[in-house]
């Protein structure tokens, strides 16, 4: 120890005569850092109330609880998060992880309060004055836990499917499939704007668990039509999917086939008939179209027990399923797993009986407890245009339909297609593939009234049509047939500047200044179907409450008359999965009659 | 000699004013230091609050007798030392009950208030504090024997055992005060000075950081607040002692608080930048430096 | 150390060496062998040192597994031994006299896991918990969450709801 | 698992027991009766003039002590407060090492049932009035020990509590604020915590025994 040890300590006597570090004011002078991860906030506006915040809470901070000022609607389960800061740790894995990024933190960090109970809240809602704060944390650009891109889905390329009928969309693979479901979060948002509240984050789940057969269950205590919806439902789930905020929804559809297709078709039939009443209740059911509405309620009918007959005037069941929707989309052979494990329940299916002219309307009635009326729209209708009576003008049901029996017909080199819906699109992409086969082009003109971001049609479908040759153009309605010497040799059309007035009513508007003629050997009328109701007779038809060409039917589908419910598209539209939904309704309302009659003898 | 019954009001005077500055003064004194420390530290005011928290706390649990002795020892130590000790040279007022040979007892009292507390504390039953007792009376008896004999040399030089009379012959001129007549002494007495004012390097006795606080850890509410106030007196009665002995005495108010205030400052310049010693350092210390120096000083006379 | 489980294979039934990483790898052995494998690698193969001694709970399995993890500190390599025991009785025995410091890692497997080790110094008083009476708390069907909601009575006035089931009740009450 | 709770074992120390003295008396010992009294806190009532109890009020809210005990992971944010950075010792802020000296406790952060106990012990020698400040999400509702089979969720059934801070760890600014909040809350003469406990003893008491079996402590020593 020498003396400069002794004496070197003294020097910090000079901090006598410099200023304090001390800070002033550390209540107020100490805003927290700019991405200081203090208080939440909640835009309450943009949260959907997924949840997925109180999931991912390793601390069991977080309660979805019910908000007055938020009603529940499809997208939005009108929940908001309620934070506990007795549990928080403000690790901000919920804002990491909300899918709207409505979650955020300010970088207000002092809360005292003398009430342990106050330190519950909900941000947004319970309002504090850190609400309006700039700073605070927020997940910064691109920095997502899930997943935001979309699994691609394997298709065949366009010149190769161009010319032929085979099945587009590949299906997921093993590997892809997990990838998928490992971005959904579980919300169940989509459970109820599935129209028959599909378990979808439960079947989604199974495909993470690899547990296939459990899936399959799943998907058969909603749908029997899982291989139909899992490639052509207009999966309206995936438009109120929390991940569609912030990249691209979950491809719950592709998922759901990627189900289906695991599993083997008899073990598909085995768990289908699990909870099968064997039995027979001695209630027989006449249902009238085997299009899905009518199969699905035959479906759930037998598989209570209760004696299911179904006549189809066409050649085979399916309906629209089948003489709607083209091959490439919807392979027959896919429909046909489906409908015979419908029919594995106990379903006789007639084929090739019209009611009306094989066996009519009254015999069923005697000879059943009740019957359903599930036909369909089968008839096309006309623009009526001049022109239009034409035989080389017809309706894309009736094409599609001549299509699925096999009908090889020739077709022009051109063809133009009127109406902007999916019907005209498919009508538009088979007579390309066609005009492929037969003449090695493609010349086929659709024509929509619409804009093409307002066209009802799915966007793929557009997309797929342009890449396969169709040439779409939009807005543009059709004025006459041109006929030349009684050949039809072209379209007239004018542009269309607006399809609704003020109200919403359908009034287009037309530029009679912008004419186009487009070639067409063939014009095919895509506007928009119709029911043909005659085989009902006079009588029936007098009973009958009928709204708009439609039969009146309550919540249940049960038409005026006791015995008679109505499904489908003829009375409700639009889809496959509106109509199974409408099928389970109506038979869960047939059950619930027949629960309080005993069984007649026939 | 009478007893003169207007001493009693005098005395409380003296130990009014000095008790009053010696709260300011500790609580300058810790502002100084914090301010070493670059920050700035406790009002000066705050050993009244304090003061008055301890008083008005609620609940006081006793230990028994001497354990509510203790306090009353310790407080009696300080204010002993100051009322037979002349505070002010020369006036009668200020004088108190000084009288001839009482330097031996003043020495008594420096150590008076410790015994008490050894006493009271050991009464408590706590473990910390008997450690604390056996720690701080060692090192107390370490640092008081170089005083003690820094005393004797003072006592020597001037012939008399009345601090009176000390105080007397260092009248007239800075360079009659023991500070410069027999600078051996007073080193010695400094180096004891720094070991009794309990502060760093020797105040690991009472370092809340070590044995928790020492001695006092059982005491509370109104037992605190005594030790408190003796804890304002008896450092500046001490300093009265050696202001007397060495530094020439004071003989106006103006003169005490600049002279107490300055022989204060210098446990605190040393205090402020070391770190603790411990016990059995410090005893090595005050043997190896202190008691030859008092020694010296002796030898020097 | 592929060499030294080739000289140990020699001489004691292991099961298959796990690599971890080129310092560190995992043998098992069976209960019975644990002593003197121990004792050979701390006499013959330098493994002096016991880092630590730890258990796995395998409840599907009914068993515990014990890693005692070895360090040679000349070659600089750790080797963990792992011994099966059966779940319930739990029982194994004690190294405490191979390595002193084992007796407090099997205080508290005592005490966590409820692993008796007959013979282990002070083995049943209390190590870290005091006066804990009911499955020691690291077992796995001991239910920590259950056992904080019942005994330490978390704050009432917390309730969630599942957006799935909301919605439901919301929109489509009667339907099932 | 076992539901019921057996009788908490008593440590063996703390067993009565019957020592023989040197001059060969044989006496009884009850070490939980021996060394301790069986008193329950009373209630201690503020003084009788309003202004005394004022100046008092405003002497203890600015004279606070803490009880230097950390008993979780938030004792690490009480440090800098310490230090010349944020310097508490001009709010009239210090930490004294023991109980008796202290009026207020901060609980920074979890408790164990072990650490608990210790708490109890050490807040039941604080001097009359004394205030406890629960700080960090641990001491609200269970912060993220809440699933802990050895952590308590909620402080105020063992201690009443004047003021929570929340924060996971609370920063030494929060915890600045809540001083001040309870410096409020003692000037305004609501901070009567002591009181509380000596009126709903019993609950506090059943509380305690609850989650701590080998209750091996006096059940009071004022």
């Amino acid at each position: 120890m020498s003396l400069s040890d002794v004496l070197s300590p003294f020097s910090a006597w000079k901090n006598l005569f410099r200023d304090p570090v001390t800070i002033p004011d550390p209540l107020n002078d100490r805003p927290g850092a700019p991405r200081y991860r203090g208080f939440h906030q909640n835009d309450i506006e943009k949260c959907i109330g997924c949840g997925t915040c109180e999931a991912i809470c390793q601390n069991a901070a977080i309660d979805m609880v019910a908000v007055a000022e938020i009603a529940t609607k499809p997208g939005d389960s009108g929940l908001r998060p309620r934070i506990d800061y007795g549990r928080c740790c403000w690790c901000a894995l919920c804002v990491d992880v909300c899918m709207t990024s409505s979650l955020s933190m300010s970088n207000e960090y002092k809360w005292v309060d003398h009430d342990p109970d106050a330190f519950c809240f909900i941000p947004g809602v319970d309002l504090k004055h850190w609400d309006s704060s700039e700073l605070g944390y927020r997940r910064p650009e691109g920095h997502r836990l899930t997943g935001i891109e979309r699994v691609a889905m394997g298709e065949l390329e366009p010149e190769v499917r161009a010319d032929s009928f085979v099945e587009i969309v590949a299906g997921y693979d093993l590997e892809q499939a997990k990838l998928e479901a490992d971005r959904c979060v579980s919300c169940g948002l989509c459970v109820a704007t599935c129209p028959t509240h599909m378990a979808v984050p439960e079947y989604i789940a199974t495909i993470r668990d690899g547990d296939y057969e459990q899936g399959v269950r799943l998907l058969y205590q909603t749908n029997p039509f899982s291989n139909v919806c899992g490639r052509v439902c207009t999966h309206r789930c995936e438009t109120s999917c929390a991940a569609r905020h912030e990249g691209d929804p979950i491809a719950i559809r592709w998922l759901k086939r990627h189900i289906i297709d695991q599993v083997t078709h008899d073990r598909i039939k085995q768990i289908a008939a699990e909870g099968r009443v064997s039995k027979p209740s001695g209630h027989q059911v006449a249902i009238i179209g085997a299009g899905p509405a009518g199969l699905t309620a035959a479906f759930d009918l037998a598989k209570a027990g209760h004696g299911v007959t179904v006549f189809e005037a066409l050649p085979a069941p399916g309906g629209m399923m089948r003489y709607g929707i083209p091959e490439y989309r919807l392979p027959y052979d896919k429909l046909d797993e489906d409908v015979d494990v419908i029919r594995s329940m106990g379903v006789e299916i007639r084929c090739n009986t019209r009611v009306g002219e094989d066996i009519s309307i009254d015999q069923l009635r005697e000879q059943h407890d009740t019957v359903l009326l599930s036909i369909g729209l089968h008839q096309g209708r006309s623009t009526r245009i001049p022109g239009s009576e034409h035989e080389d003008v017809v309706s894309a049901v009736e094409l599609l339909r001549r299509i699925t029996f096999g009908e090889r017909f020739d077709v022009p080199t051109t063809v133009a297609v009127i109406g902007g819906g999916n019907v005209a699109m498919d009508i538009a992409r088979s007579l390309a593939r066609m005009q492929r086969q037969q003449h090695g082009q493609v010349g086929v003109t659709l024509v929509a009234l619409e804009a093409e971001d307002l066209m009802l049609a799915d966007r793929e479908e557009i997309d797929e049509a342009r890449e396969e040759g169709v040439v779409i153009i939009p807005s543009r309605g059709p004025r006459q047939c041109l006929i030349e010497r009684d050949a039809l040799t072209g379209l007239e059309t004018v542009h269309c500047v607006s399809v609704f007035d003020d109200q919403g009513r359908f009034a287009p508007n037309y530029d009679d200044s912008d004419i186009q003629i487009h070639d067409a050997g063939l014009i095919v009328e895509a506007i928009g179907q119709a029911a043909d109701h005659a085989f009902l007779g006079e009588s029936l038809t007098e009973a009958l409450e009928w709204e708009r060409n439609r039969i009146r039917i309550d919540a249940d589908g049960r038409t005026s008359e006791s015995w008679l419910w109505a499904a489908g598209d003829a009375v409700q539209g639009p889809d496959v999965i509106t109509a199974v939904a409408a099928g389970h309704r109506i038979a869960a309302s047939m059950m619930e009659a027949f629960a309080g009659t005993s069984a007649q003898t026939h | 000699m009478s007893f003169e019954w207007i001493k009693i009001p005098y005395a409380l005077l003296t130990l009014f004013i000095v008790a009053n500055y010696g709260f300011l003064l500790t609580a300058v004194m810790a502002k100084i230091a914090a301010r070493v420390g670059r920050r700035h530290g406790i009002p000066v005011w705050q050993n009244y609050v304090d003061l008055i928290k301890n008083y008005g706390l609620r609940s006081s649990i006793t230990h028994g007798v001497m354990f509510y002795l203790g306090p009353v020892f310790r407080l009696t130590g300080g204010v002993g030392l100051l009322m037979f000790v002349p505070t002010i040279y020369g006036t009668e007022m200020f004088s108190n009950m000084s009288f001839a040979g009482d330097l031996i007892l003043a020495l008594y009292f420096v150590f008076f208030g410790s015994l008490g507390m050894a006493l009271g504390a050991g009464e408590s039953g706590h473990p910390h504090s008997a450690i604390g007792v056996t720690r701080g009376l060692s090192q107390v008896t370490a640092a008081e024997l170089p005083f003690a004999l820094a005393v004797y040399a003072v006592a020597v030089q001037y012939q008399t055992l009345s601090v009176t009379e000390i105080v007397a012959a260092q009248q007239g001129g800075i360079l009659h005060w023991t500070l410069f007549s027999n600078p051996l002494a007073v080193a010695a007495a400094m180096l004891s000075f720094l070991g009794t004012m309990m502060r760093p390097p020797f105040d690991v006795v009472l370092a809340p950081q070590e044995i928790p606080i020492g001695p006092p850890t059982e005491y509370h509410s109104s037992y605190l607040a005594l030790m408190q106030t003796n804890r304002a007196i008896f450092p500046i009665a001490k300093i009265v002692i050696y202001m007397n002995l060495f530094f020439g005495g004071a003989a106006s108010w103006p003169v005490f608080f600049l002279k107490v205030f300055l022989i204060y400052l210098v446990s605190v310049i040393v205090g402020v930048v070391f770190p603790r010693f411990r016990v059995e350092q410090s005893i090595r210390w005050f043997l190896i430096w202190a008691v030859p120096l008092g020694i010296a000083a002796i030898l020097m006379v | 150390m592929r060499d030294l489980y080739d000289r140990l294979k020699t001489a004691f039934p292991l099961g298959e060496l796990t690599e971890q990483r080129p310092d560190l790898a995992f043998v098992t052995v069976a209960k019975e062998q644990l002593r003197s494998l121990l004792l050979h690698l701390r006499d013959q193969e330098g493994f002096t040192h016991l880092v630590l001694l730890t258990a796995v709970d395998w409840l599907e399995e009914g068993n515990f597994q014990l890693t005692y993890l070895m360090n040679n500190r000349l070659a600089c390599r750790d080797l963990g031994v792992r011994v099966m025991l059966p779940r319930d009785p739990a029982s194994m025995d004690s190294i405490h006299d191979l390595w002193p410091t084992a007796a407090t890692y099997q205080r508290e497997l005592r005490e966590m896991f409820g692993i008796d080790f007959p013979g282990s110094p002070r083995v049943d008083e209390d190590f870290i918990l005091e006066g804990w009476i009911r499955t020691p708390p690291y077992r796995r069907d001991f239910d920590t969450l259950k056992f904080s909601d019942e005994v330490f009575a978390p704050r009432p006035g917390r309730a969630s709801s599942d957006p799935t089931e909301f919605m439901k009740q919301q929109l489509y009450p009667d339907k099932t | 698992m076992k539901d019921d709770f057996p009788t908490p074992p008593v440590r063996d120390e703390l067993k009565k027991r019957v020592v023989e003295t040197p001059d060969g008396q044989t006496i009884e010992i009850d070490p939980l009766r021996d060394y301790y009294c069986q008193s329950a806190p009373t209630v201690m009532p503020a003084a009788y003039s309003k202004i005394v109890e004022g100046l008092f009020n405003w002497a203890r809210a600015e004279s606070l002590w803490i009880l230097g005990f950390g008993t979780g992971c938030g004792a690490i944010e009480m440090r800098p407060l310490m230090t010349p950075r944020f310097d508490a010792y001009r709010y009239g802020i210090q930490w004294r090492p023991t109980p008796r000296q202290s009026n207020l406790f901060v609980i920074s952060g979890y408790l164990s049932v072990k650490t608990l106990k210790r708490v109890i012990r050490s807040y039941e020698q604080m001097p009359n009035p004394k205030y406890v400040v629960g700080l960090g999400s641990c001491t609200i509702n269970g912060g993220m020990y809440f699933d802990s089979y050895n952590t308590i969720t909620r402080l105020d059934q063992y201690l009443p509590v004047d003021v929570y801070i929340a924060g996971c760890m609370p920063r030494p600014e929060a915890l600045l604020a809540g001083f001040e909040e309870l410096k409020r809350i003692i000037r305004a003469g609501k901070a009567e915590g002591a009181n509380q406990y000596a009126e709903q003893f019993d609950w506090y008491k059943a509380n305690q025994k609850r989650v701590i079996h080998d209750w091996d402590m006096p059940d009071y020593n004022w």
